[in-house]
């Protein structure tokens, strides 16, 4: 294996973050060129099925991982699941500071109509989410890390699908409004009784 | 399920629980005509047909009806009128109610799309291990002196000093008058005299101070700091301290 | 390489501590001659100067390391992104220490509104701050190293610039501390709205 090769197999084992391709070409002092020689070269080497590591891209970079084949023996060792499971609470927080990052907790917890305290501290313990600055009223922004990425198999945010994609149509949205107005009727009638 | 999906069929309401409860909020259902007992009967059958209890899910619902039992009570109260609280324009209502309906919808379904996503992401593992030591000390003492600004130390202080506006996020928590505070208004009473009318305790004060005070009198009541005597239904109510070495004894 | 070579590089990646001859075996299920087979394999295939990763055997088991030939590489990646700047989580927490130096982390805790955690560790590890002794409740306190005054080229705590100058309410009367604590809780007051 190539020197380069070797070296950005070193780096991509102790960053705890995926790294870009520019960033392993300021690390390693190597050309565009060079570089991409050798991370085909480490690719080849780490192909899935012939080692216990694979090379992936995600995130924006390139990281390390345990082959799916260890899976049960990791388990077995580390004596936790792969990921434990999100709950839905901790699904629709981590969604709204997907899509809305940077986002403070109160501004979370109207949109989701309750306290969002609990699932951002399990967010932020996970390391799905961090701390973003304050926002005018002096509340803790968070927004998503790159584990949040790696956890989801996601190149970068912008492959999150538009949220435009859920809403519904304006004929649902007019009977929407419709069973609304109906019910505000409703209660009008009772109150003029 | 998620709470706020729970369909509910009620005598005047059938549907979704956070339906419900929006309509309640912009008071589109009045709370009087709903039977808060129906709904936690209803949640409870739900609990018992799902046979495992969501501790997380419970909790929600029990701070919901909590809530709401309150702003019935203040609703029940005559005279105490919710006008303040209901201040858009019955088209406003709806277009407003509308919108979050819409933002909640959103993003439910983003979290459902992020739980299918996490099901379909590889079945790899990542390793999450510390740097080796002698990479993770940075050399900060070779830095050069001055690197960061002192300004930024009194500045990071300086936004630590502020106190937020008061974000009213609740509706339904507007607390205009506290237990602790008439607990603190018929102790200093109890303290000038022996014997209190409970008609003097609250001369002036409002519907929704009354019913408050007399939280306070049940709370003092328990805490044996007083007792009090009614001799007859709607009669005078005359309020007592209780002698200090008994409320000792009762520790 | 084995199907059992694999499974162990993968076990020894996803660790963070060395892991004994009987971790692997349990985790494998795989006798312990197979499993020194399997180490040999290993061993052989991350001899030093064959790729990136080194075995390693140490007290307590077996272990994966960076080559050290990628340790210049790997400062430069690693090293100069953390040293360059502080993120606002750091600066607040750094600036609540050289402030009310000693200063436990339940009250640094209190007056960000949020967790203290990750930041103290990361000012630990930079040697900006430092232990110093304990509270009367047993919590550790923590006050500033002289690197924090060379970074910040202040002969002394002394020369800390006047928060005055940036504080919102100068009318309000008490001590810093009272005052940073009592924000701290309204700020959370508003939080858990």
């Amino acid at each position: 294996m190539s020197e380069l090769g070797r070296t950005v197999e070193a780096l991509l084992f102790l960053s705890s973050e995926p790294v870009s391709a520019e960033e392993l070409e300021e690390a390693t002092g190597a050309g565009a060129l060079e570089l991409a020689g050798a991370l085909l070269e480490l690719g080849e080497e780490l192909a899935p099925g012939r080692r216990g590591l694979i090379l992936r891209e995600v995130a924006g970079g390139y990281t390390l991982a345990s082959d799916p084949h260890a899976e049960d023996a990791a388990r077995s060792l580390l004596g936790r699941p792969r990921q434990g499971s999100l709950t839905p609470a901790q699904l629709e927080t981590l969604a709204i500071v997907a899509y809305l990052q940077p986002v403070s907790r109160p501004e979370i917890a109207r949109i989701r109509g309750v306290n969002a305290e609990s699932p951002v501290a399990t967010l932020l313990d996970r390391g799905l989410i961090s701390e973003a600055g304050r926002s005018e009223f002096g509340a803790v922004l968070y927004k998503t890390t790159p584990v949040f990425l790696k956890l989801f198999d996601l190149a970068s945010l912008e492959d999150l699908p538009d949220p435009a994609t859920w809403d519904p149509t304006p004929e649902e949205e007019g009977e929407l409004r419709d069973r609304l107005l109906a019910a505000g009727d409703a209660r009008a009638g009772v109150a003029a009784e | 399920m998620r709470l706020a999906e729970l369909e509910f069929d009620l005598d005047v309401f059938s549907g979704p629980f956070d339906l419900l409860l929006t309509l309640i909020l912009r008071e589109e259902v009045d709370l009087r005509e709903v039977s808060l007992a129906e709904v936690v009967i209803s949640y409870i059958d739900h609990l018992e047909a799902r046979g495992e209890l969501d501790l997380e899910a419970t909790t929600e619902f029990i701070v919901l009806v909590a809530a709401l039992l309150e702003l019935k009570s203040r609703l029940l109260l005559p005279g105490e009128e919710l006008d303040e609280l209901i201040e858009l324009e019955p088209g406003e209502a709806v277009e407003e109610l509308l919108a979050r309906l819409l933002e909640a919808r959103r993003y439910r379904e983003a979290s459902a799309q992020l739980a299918r996503r996490l099901a379909g992401a590889p079945k790899v593992r990542y390793r999450e291990a510390p740097l080796p030591p002698e990479l993770r000390r940075v050399d900060l003492e070779d830095a050069p002196v001055g690197l960061w600004d002192p300004q930024s130390l009194g500045r990071a202080l300086g936004g630590l000093l502020a106190h937020p506006p008061r974000l009213d996020l609740s509706h339904v928590l507007v607390a205009r008058v506290s237990v602790s505070e008439r607990i603190a208004h018929l102790r200093r009473l109890l303290r000038k005299a022996v014997e209190v009318s409970f008609d003097d305790a609250v001369a002036g004060a409002d519907r929704m101070t009354v019913a408050v005070t007399i939280f306070a009198l049940l709370e003092l009541y328990k805490r044996g700091e007083l007792s009090w005597d009614q001799d007859e239904p709607f009669g005078e109510i005359t309020v007592r301290a209780r002698p200090r070495a008994a409320v000792g004894a009762l520790r």
